[in-house]
């Protein structure tokens, strides 16, 4: 007899499946990135169903959300400057020459090999195999925090989240680099119940969000999510015009995106000594230096992903733009 | 044994020569002409060996037999004499003195078979002699100026021959006692008389000195009466020393070294002669000189170291055989060649004839060949003193072979030889190519005639390609001489270089633009390649691909590691030392 | 006297370290370049001098210094490196002055100078390598330091060359790369060792072996210009006349003919080369170079392409007498490195005087240049008589010497060659003698008599070149002669 | 409370501190740029000096120790890919000084150096990283700052080309990750340890062919080498430096671990991959051979001698990889000092004369004779002319192929070398004729501070040749391949 | 049929089809929303994982794997679209 939850759990998969297949098909951009975020939703979804959910939070709000934003911003700019806001352009503004059909039917022919390959390697591996978790076990009573994922991110495996972080940093300034000079695209107007409805939601997503870093500590939840929602809160705030990046920011800007990185590898660095080695938290002040490290991170990843979404470095614009200024 | 075989053997060309004096009979024996050797053939193939036959009352007591050589000269020597009545018939239809050719033609058969059959000295003579002097008959047949010299010196030499033979074979009976030729070849016969015998023999077989003669009466003669007397009755002389002589027995050191020195200056002074010559028929004709040069050389062999005779014999009767088929087929060949009419079917008729002049000239596994290298392993039985120099000189006489049968096919156009006038085409071709036919095949067939005797031939070595291809070579080379002396050097370095330069003109101009065409193709490859790479993205496919590729390379490898090797391996053995686990590693 | 075990590297050094020093000199300090060019010359000649007095007197320089494991920059000062040296050493002071003199008012002088040190620097260390390896790396130096010196004048024409040239080398050397790989492989080292070092390897796998002496003596042949290798060498006689004679007297050809006296000597053995019946294929492919180079050089007009076919041939003479596999043979393989060295770069020198003074650069205008220029046509008769035989000029000595050689050997023919040879010498240098001594000038090499046409920087250097062939020859028996120096190397290599 | 400081550590921190105050000081960022790298070398020889003296350094980050931490790891092939990376990333630095010093760069100056210091940091995480998720991120960080890098100047081309190397990169890296997901499927943890003597199953036949198509991607190892030349040729010249010098040699640097630590790189799979670089050499060499531009050209041939390394790696078969990463590392050395010195003298010939099409240099009557000198001697490297670097390591690589027979390989490089010869004698008769130029020669006038620092590349590509037995003595320190000496 | 096989697979399959969009994808939106789908496949397969290790409590290490994952592609994301941006910019003033 099936189980209801096997059921769901079919059909759940056949719908992300159906999904991803589909925005990837569908020929219209903006139907595209909507599917994509449907899809999105939905592999969290399942990511809650297999009991992870501080990886479905992290991926509805940041490969979900605000991924999708991007996208949608990028897409805004693409019609506005191939002039065509109204009009549905198909590809882009200068579209890569059509490949013949055989080529996309071997490259379809290899992909469905190599999934097929892939779904043998899968089945092949052990049902229950090896993990972390009684490594994870033992030493989380010395991780000064209580929520394993935390642990993991923070403490035992810090290294990667510190270069997770810096990734970001490599990225807003390559971002910036690249868009610099670039002259923007009008931003999409947001009507006035909107703008109201971001006066109004501004506390309430700081406060979760705020809540989601704090809680990271025992239960899901952490500096990424909470990061996330706070960006949020700044994609509101830019998508509203309620904030309007000034040249004279830039500063400011910089020392937030470097705040994160600049302290997690401070406190790093600096924890060596006297027999311990970086990220080697001295035990009796490691939930202190945890908490401050996701905070500075937590503020660090808000205005990063925010700067991300606006894209180009606020400077005061020349014409043509191509050139350096 | 009975005589009547024998007789009719005899009996038939005779009796065929008299009959043609009546000339109602003259068209039923000109039908029977190529008939006339059947009995003769018929008793040598289906006969029991030997045989013997006696009628003591002819002549000095006649004796016939057959023994195994000398039924393979009847076998050969009576399908020679079918093949040339088969021509001389058409040859001779309208000619004024057929009937003479005829009984001439007829005699000389009568002779030669009958000097085959022979078992005494005195019939062995009696045959020889009419056989010889009928002959002359036939060279003198045209009546030219040319012929009625050549006349000349033929019937002088024969007397020669005759003279110096009838005085030896008087010794030697005296000698041994007895007129038979067997009691002959026991005696040790005293010098004299075998010297006598050998020079009357040489004259026959065309030996120098002794050869004066023999070119200018193969020339004179008709086509088909040349042919038997290349093909068939010079043989005579051979089987007269094989048959005459105590060869294998007695030791005749100095008759031995001239007979050899003899050979091995006539295999190579009648080739000198023999491409001076512009009659194609006497090109042949210093052919036969110098092919019997090799026979001599057998011969001189013989005399001198008796024991290697044994080996000599089989392979002397093979080099007559073969030589009587190829040359037959020659001769006949230049009839034929003379009767065609059209361009086309004398090129047909020369390319024909080249089949006889190769196997002639010894081409690798041709009965020439194998007639030659079974000679030189004869000869190992031999002196050793004389063996290199005997070796050398056979494959030489390829390359002479060779060059005078280039001579040969180069006169046959140049110099065309005459015909008659009305005769039948097909008919003069179809004897040619039966002879030619016979001639490659003789090989395969010696086996199956000889018995024992094809012993050496069946086991010689193929033979080498270089002396024919050296004499084709040279023959090219003296070709292209004489050409230029003709045309004058200047002129024919111009002709020959002229395709040359056209050639190379052509070349160079096709080469650039190849060149050309290769290098915008090398230009063009990598940038279209390039181009269509990127325009179809196949850098992207080649991602798939070779993840797909990976994938399969690896699992099909694992599937076979684990085939190959069972997972209780011993970890060394299942990796190479490279996968050892680092020093860091271990715990 | 003092001992110094870096004498070798000394040597090396004083044209290595010279090259970087004048490539970085302005192009207009001219007198300054000059001075450092004759200085370290001259320094190289006196401290060849005393390398070559301590090497007779027994002392062994070995210096080494591991690349790679096992595989060691090797540099050893045997007789056989000492003759090759102090040929390059001297001609190298003597190229230099005339090279100076040539180049006085002409472009990318700071260039030619440091590829010119450097080239030497190359032949110097092929002399002085003690392993093919170390070989190697001078003999690809050689080629990249002479390139820029072919193309020196930077025309659409020089560059053609320089490409054939490249080409041509850069292959040899890749041969080369493969047969020393291969060497090590093989034998598991590639030291010049006396006697050889793969008298196991032929014994186990001739096939090999013969294939691994193919490739060698190929790749070897290219600079040697053996037949039918030789194509570069004439093409790359657009370059200035100071690099054809250095190039085609010492350094590249020579390189070449020295490596195979390595390689036939210390590499395999010149018994295991025998033994592996090698070396009669390489004597006929020499004779066939020197009658085809002969010939060549017979219908030419232009003098320098005359005397390249003419150093195609004669460099074979080495090669022959080294495949003869005879002492005596060797002996004048040896001493003709030094004397066709001597005669070729007068030659080379006198060619590049008589365009220079005269504008003559063909044969057919070579009539009555005797008159106007008698020194170096002096020079050059001595040198091409010297090439001819004529005893008692340093050509006749080793010709002598590979004749007795060949007999010695038991290969007559080597006899008929050199005959025959000689012959061909006389046949394209006597028209040349004939018509600069004995023919009416034309009009336009007849200028204002008296004035000397050339400055003395380019008169001298072939006096003494031309000088030093006449010593060589009418000395050869002397102490410290070429030819005394070959026997004492002979003797090491038959090992006697 | 005293600081004890690692340099291993050090080498991954000084970096990113240095790339945080660029970012922060943007007028100050050259000099801090210097300063890092300056103190980054220190730290590497530092670092060097421990490995030499005590062999391999570990330091397990956090006190956790693999598996459940991060473990840094120094051993002498890691020091020596830092020691390249700090000295030819000095270099290039001083070079970059230079090249963007003018009013129109004052952006890309600014950019410049915190995007190139964290590419440093990535890079020196990659070598000293010993767990292959760590390795994912890391390589993340250097393709996100080497496509800033890429599109420095900011010309549709340059940006054209770094979108398709991002395309690439992102691809090369999510193929890892997805590779890195069957690892742990199969094995549950992620150290190179882990990776030892794992039985070759279904999942881990799938994480080698993901791992290897995604690293062969970044690397640019023939056919998916699309990306590379556009993007090469249209960076500026120290970002075309750094790119083609260093940065794919990390992806080439995780290749040659990995192919130690995953049991099974099977006979047909290296094969697959010497086929691949036989292939590179080859279509390199042609595309070199047709470039119209200096740069192209040499971006090409970058894709040619990365198949050379690739035929190194599987010039003696299975057997012979022990021995096989030895050649290739050496050629990776030999390569990214070459390299780097052949771009910055390309880009300083572009900026002197005014353009890099080949056809058209020797009409040019100024010659930037210490530039061009540069270039050649940086041809004489990777050509593989003797005594330089890359030829040492052609050598290994003939002698092993050699040894083991393989003669396919040998000959595969001998083609190569010709085929070099031939694309690079292009350039050098652009140099060195002077029959074209109308206007007097301007040449050899002395020398100029900018080609120092090319220059002191190409003669360490040419010098490190005769150091090659210390060189290779070292990088087996800590018997990075686990043979024993 | 468990649901780490269903999901699995799934993860598989979404890989899969974003290897197909990445590689046969003309617009450049697209390539981009592909490269994202197979990094949602990869995080699939590492939850999966985590979830299978020892049944009940998930192993944490590949949930924080998969969360930096995502913060990366999200970082790459927003890099590429910014190239791609620029180039439509470029591109159009071009066109101009």
């Amino acid at each position: 007899m099936a189980d209801p939850l096997m059921i769901f759990d079919i059909l759940l998969a056949l719908s992300i499946v159906a999904l991803a297949t589909a925005s990837l098909s569908v020929r219209d951009q903006f139907t595209m990135i909507v599917l994509f975020i449907i899809f999105g939703l939905l592999s969290a979804l399942a990511w809650v169903r297999l009991s992870a959910p501080d990886v479905a939070l992290a991926e509805a709000a940041i490969g979900t959300g605000v991924t999708g934003a991007l996208l949608l911003k990028t897409l805004h700019h693409l019609r506005f400057v191939s002039g065509s806001r109204n009009r549905q352009p198909m590809t882009g503004v200068a579209p890569l020459p059509p490949v013949p059909l055989g080529v996309t039917l071997a490259n379809a022919a290899f992909c469905g090999l190599i999934t097929l390959g892939l779904a043998a390697g899968f089945l092949g591996a052990p049902a229950a195999g090896p993990g972390f978790d009684m490594l994870v076990a033992e030493a989380m009573p010395t991780s000064g925090v209580a929520h394993p994922v935390t642990g993991v991110l923070l403490n035992f495996r810090a290294y990667d989240t510190l270069m997770e972080v810096v990734v970001l940093l490599a990225a807003v300034v390559a971002v910036w680099q690249i868009e610099r000079g670039l002259s923007e695209a009008p931003a999409p107007v947001m009507g006035v119940v909107w703008q109201g409805f971001a006066r109004l939601a501004l506390p309430a997503i700081v406060v979760v969000g705020t809540y989601l870093l704090w809680g990271g500590a025992e239960a899901p939840g952490g500096a990424f999510q909470g990061g996330a929602v706070l960006a949020a809160m700044g994609l509101l705030l830019l998508l509203t015009r309620a904030y309007v990046p000034q040249p004279g920011h830039r500063g400011i800007a910089r020392w937030a995106f470097v705040l994160g990185t600049g302290v997690f590898a401070l406190v790093a660095l600096l924890v060596a000594g006297g027999g311990r080695v970086a990220f080697e938290y001295p035990l009796e002040h490691a939930k202190t230096l945890i908490l401050l490290i996701e905070g500075m991170v937590t503020i660090s990843i808000a205005v990063t992903l925010a700067a991300l979404f606006h894209g180009r470095e606020p400077v005061a614009l020349t014409t043509g733009g191509r050139h350096d200024t | 044994m009975s005589l009547a075989p024998f007789v009719t053997a005899l009996a038939l060309p005779l009796l065929l020569a008299l009959a043609l004096i009546w000339p109602q009979a003259r068209s039923l024996v000109w039908r029977m002409m190529p008939f006339a050797p059947l009995p003769a053939l018929a008793l040598a193939l289906l006969g029991d060996l030997p045989m013997h036959a006696q009628a003591d009352w002819m002549i000095l007591g006649l004796q016939f037999g057959l023994d195994e050589i000398s039924r393979l000269f009847v076998i050969f020597t009576g399908l020679l004499w079918c093949a040339a009545g088969a021509s001389a018939r058409h040859w001779m239809r309208h000619d004024a003195r057929a009937t003479s050719f005829g009984v001439m033609f007829l005699m000389a058969q009568t002779g030669n078979l009958g000097l085959l059959l022979a078992l005494d000295a005195a019939s062995f003579y009696a045959f020889f002699a009419p056989m010889s002097f009928a002959s002359y008959g036939l060279v003198l047949h045209s009546r030219t100026p040319q012929a009625q010299g050549a006349a000349r010196l033929y019937i002088g030499f024969v007397v020669l021959g005759e003279l110096a033979l009838f005085a030896g074979l008087a010794l030697a009976v005296a000698q041994a006692g007895s007129f038979h030729v067997a009691d002959l070849r026991a005696t040790a016969l005293s010098d004299p008389a075998v010297a006598l015998m050998m020079i009357g023999l040489c004259v026959k077989l065309g030996i120098m000195p002794l050869h004066f003669w023999l070119p200018p009466a193969h020339g004179a003669a008709p086509v088909p009466a040349s042919a038997v007397l290349s093909g068939a009755m010079i043989k005579a002389g051979l089987f007269g020393m094989i048959t005459l002589l105590p060869l294998g027995g007695v030791t005749y050191a100095d008759h031995g070294t001239v007979m050899m020195a003899a050979g091995m200056v006539t295999i190579f002074a009648a080739l000198l002669l023999g491409v001076q010559q512009t009659s194609p028929k006497a090109v042949l004709g210093y052919s036969s000189v110098s092919q019997m040069g090799i026979l001599a050389l057998g011969l001189g062999a013989g005399l001198m170291v008796p024991q290697a005779w044994v080996a000599i014999l089989p392979v002397l009767v093979f080099l007559a055989a073969h030589h009587a088929l190829a040359k037959g087929a020659l001769f006949l060949g230049t009839g034929a060649f003379a009767a065609q009419t059209g361009p086309a079917a004398k090129l047909a008729v020369t390319l024909a004839l080249l089949l006889p002049a190769f196997v002639l000239a010894g081409l690798p596994a041709s009965s020439g060949a194998l007639g030659k290298e079974a000679l030189k392993t004869a000869f190992n039985a031999g002196s050793p003193v004389w063996l290199p120099w005997l070796t050398v000189a056979l494959s030489l006489s390829g390359v002479a072979t060779t060059l005078l049968m280039a001579r040969y096919v180069a006169m046959i156009w140049l110099h065309p030889p005459g015909a008659p006038a009305k005769v039948t085409q097909e008919a003069v071709l179809l004897p040619f190519l039966a002879l030619v036919g016979a001639s490659l095949a003789l090989p395969l067939v010696w086996v199956a005639v000889a018995g024992t005797l094809a012993a050496p031939i069946s086991q010689a070595a193929p033979g080498a390609l270089w002396p024919v291809a050296l004499g084709v070579a040279m023959a090219a080379g003296v070709a292209i001489h004489a050409h230029a002396q003709r045309i004058g050097p200047a002129v024919f370095l111009a002709q020959i270089t002229a395709p040359g330069r056209a050639l190379a003109l052509r070349a160079d101009s096709i080469l650039a633009a190849k060149r050309r065409a290769a290098r915008r193709l090398a230009h063009a490859m990598p940038k279209a390649i390039g181009e269509t790479a990127m325009r179809w993205r196949l850098g992207q496919t080649a991602i798939a691909g070779l993840i797909a590729l990976t994938l399969l390379l690896e699992a099909g490898g694992s599937l076979r590691g684990e085939a190959a090797m069972p997972p209780a391996a011993q970890p060394g053995a299942a990796h190479p030392p490279g996968h050892m686990l680092p020093p860091y590693f271990e715990p | 006297m003092m001992d110094a075990p870096l004498l070798p590297l000394f040597i090396l050094l004083t044209s290595l370290l010279a090259a970087p020093v004048l490539f970085s000199l302005p192009e207009r300090a001219a007198r300054l370049r000059t001075g450092i060019n004759l200085g370290m010359a001259g320094l190289k000649v006196a401290l060849v001098a005393w390398l070559s007095l301590k090497v007779s007197q027994g002392v062994i320089y070995d210096l080494r210094f591991e690349l790679l494991p096992g595989l060691e920059f090797k540099l050893q000062a045997d007789p056989l490196a000492i003759l090759f040296i102090a040929l390059s050493a001297v001609l190298w002071l003597i190229t230099t002055i005339y090279s100076v003199g040539y180049l006085e008012h002409g472009p990318h002088r700071a260039r030619f100078f440091g590829f010119f040190s450097l080239c030497v620097a190359a032949t110097v260390g092929i002399a002085l390598s003690g392993n093919l390896f170390t070989f190697l790396l001078f003999y690809e130096l050689l080629t990249l330091a002479t390139y820029p010196l072919v193309i020196h004048r930077g025309t659409a024409e020089a560059l053609r060359a320089g490409r054939i040239y490249l080409i041509y080398t850069l292959a040899g050397g890749l041969v080369l790369l493969l047969g020393t790989l291969g060497l090590w492989v093989l034998a598991g080292t590639t030291d010049f060792v006396p006697g050889g070092v793969l008298a196991y390897v032929v014994a186990v796998n001739p096939l090999a072996a013969q294939l691994l002496f193919v490739v060698l003596i190929g790749a070897l042949g290219v600079k040697a210009a053996l037949f039918p290798f030789h194509v570069w060498l004439p093409i790359a006689m657009v370059a200035p006349a100071p690099v054809s004679a250095l190039l085609h007297a010492v350094a590249v050809v020579k390189a070449g003919a020295f490596g195979i006296m390595r390689v036939v000597y210390e590499v395999f053995g010149i018994e295991t080369a025998q033994a592996l019946g090698v070396t009669a294929p390489l004597a006929v492919l020499a004779g066939v170079t020197i009658i085809y180079g002969s010939l060549k050089a017979i219908t030419q007009d232009d003098i320098k392409k005359r005397l390249a076919y003419s150093t195609v041939s004669q460099v074979s003479y080495i090669t022959l007498g080294v495949a003869l596999a005879s002492p005596l043979a060797a002996v004048g393989a040896l001493a003709h490195l030094i004397h066709q060295g001597l005669m070729k770069i007068t030659m080379f020198m006198v060619a590049g005087n008589l365009a220079e003074g005269l504008g003559v650069k063909r044969v057919s205008q070579m009539d009555g240049v005797g008159r106007a220029m008698p020194g170096s046509m002096l020079a050059f008769t001595l040198a091409a008589l010297g090439m001819i035989g004529l005893p008692p000029l340093a050509g006749f000595v080793s010709k002598w010497y590979l004749a007795q050689g060949g007999l010695e050997a038991g290969q007559a023919w080597v006899i008929e060659l050199l005959l025959g040879s000689s012959l061909l010498n006389a046949i394209y240098f006597m028209p040349m003698l004939h018509r600069a001594w004995f023919r009416d000038a034309a009009p336009e090499t007849t200028g204002a008599p008296g004035r000397p046409r050339i400055g003395w920087m380019l008169a001298v250097p072939p006096a003494a070149t031309a000088a030093l062939v006449l010593i060589a020859g009418g000395f050869a028996n002397a102490p410290f002669s070429p030819l005394e120096w070959t026997r004492f190397i002979v003797a090491i290599e038959y090992q006697e | 409370m005293s600081v004890d400081l690692s340099p291993i550590t050090l080498a991954i921190f000084v970096p990113l501190f240095g790339a945080i105050m660029a970012f922060l000081l943007p007028r100050a960022a050259s000099v801090i740029g210097l300063a890092t790298l300056a103190l980054t070398t220190g730290a590497v020889i530092w670092l060097a000096r421990a490995v030499l003296t005590g062999g391999a350094v570990v330091l397990p980050l956090g006190g956790w120790g693999a598996p459940l931490g991060i473990d840094l790891r120094a051993d002498g092939l890691s020091v020596a890919m830092l020691g390249l990376t700090c000295a030819v990333g000095f270099l290039v630095s001083v070079a970059a000084l230079d090249s963007l010093k003018g009013a129109q760069q004052a952006r890309q100056r600014q950019y410049f150096w915190p995007l190139w210091l964290l590419l440093l940091t990535g890079m020196n995480g990659v070598y000293l990283g010993t767990d292959i998720f760590n390795l994912y991120v890391m390589i993340e960080v250097i393709a996100l700052a080497a496509v800033g890098l890429t599109v420095l100047s900011g010309s549709r081309a340059a940006v054209q080309a770094g979108l398709e190397y991002m395309y690439a990169s992102i691809l090369g890296a999510l193929l890892f990750l997805m590779g890195v997901g069957f690892i742990y499927l199969q094995l549950g943890r992620l150290d190179f340890a882990g990776l030892t003597g794992a039985e070759p199953t279904g999942a881990l036949i799938a994480a080698l062919a993901l791992m290897f198509v995604g690293l062969a991607l970044k690397t640019a190892l023939f056919p998916l080498h699309f990306w590379l030349p556009a993007a090469h040729a249209n960076a500026t010249a120290p970002a075309s430096a750094l790119l083609s010098g260093l940065v794919v040699k990390a992806a080439l640097y995780i290749v040659l671990r990995l192919a130690q630590y995953m049991p099974f790189p099977s006979e047909t799979l290296l094969t697959l991959v010497g086929l691949m670089g036989a292939g590179a050499v080859i279509w390199g060499g042609i595309q070199a051979l047709r470039a119209e531009r200096l740069k192209l050209l040499v971006a090409w041939s970058t894709v040619a001698q990365i198949g050379l390394i690739f035929v190194a790696f599987a010039r003696a078969g299975e057997v012979g990889l022990p021995e096989s990463w030895k050649a290739a590392a050496l050629l990776i050395l030999a390569h990214g000092i070459a390299k780097a010195a052949m771009f910055l003298a390309a880009g300083r010939i572009k900026d002197e004369i005014g353009h890099d099409v080949i056809r058209d240099l020797d009409r040019s009557p100024i010659r930037p004779t210490l530039a061009q000198f540069t270039f050649a001697l940086a041809a004489i490297s990777l050509i593989g002319l003797p005594p330089s670097l890359g030829f040492i390591g052609k050598w290994s690589l003939m002698e092993g192929a050699m040894a083991a027979g393989y003669w396919h390989w040998v000959a595969v490089t001998m083609a190569g070398t010709l085929m070099s010869v031939a694309y690079f004698s292009r350039v050098f008769a652009g140099f060195l004729r002077f029959d074209r130029v109308r206007a007097p020669v301007g040449e050899h006038q002395g020398w100029a501070l900018a080609d120092a620092a090319p220059l002191t590349l190409a003669l360490a590509a040419i010098g490190l040749g005769l150091l090659a037995a210390p060189i290779l003595g070292f990088i087996e320190i800590g018997y990075p391949f686990g043979v024993a000496p | 049929m468990t649901p780490d096989l269903i999901y699995g697979l799934t993860g598989i399959a979404v890989f899969g089809i974003g290897l197909v969009g990445a590689l046969c994808a003309l617009d450049r939106l697209r390539r981009v929303l592909a490269l994202k789908l197979c990094s949602v496949g990869a995080g699939f397969l590492l939850v999966v994982g985590a979830w299978r290790a020892p049944p009940g409590v998930p192993d944490p290490v590949p949930h924080a794997l998969v969360i930096t994952g995502i913060v990366v592609m999200v970082s790459a994301t927003a890099v590429a679209l910014a190239l791609i941006r620029r180039l439509q910019t470029l591109e159009a003033e071009d066109e101009r």
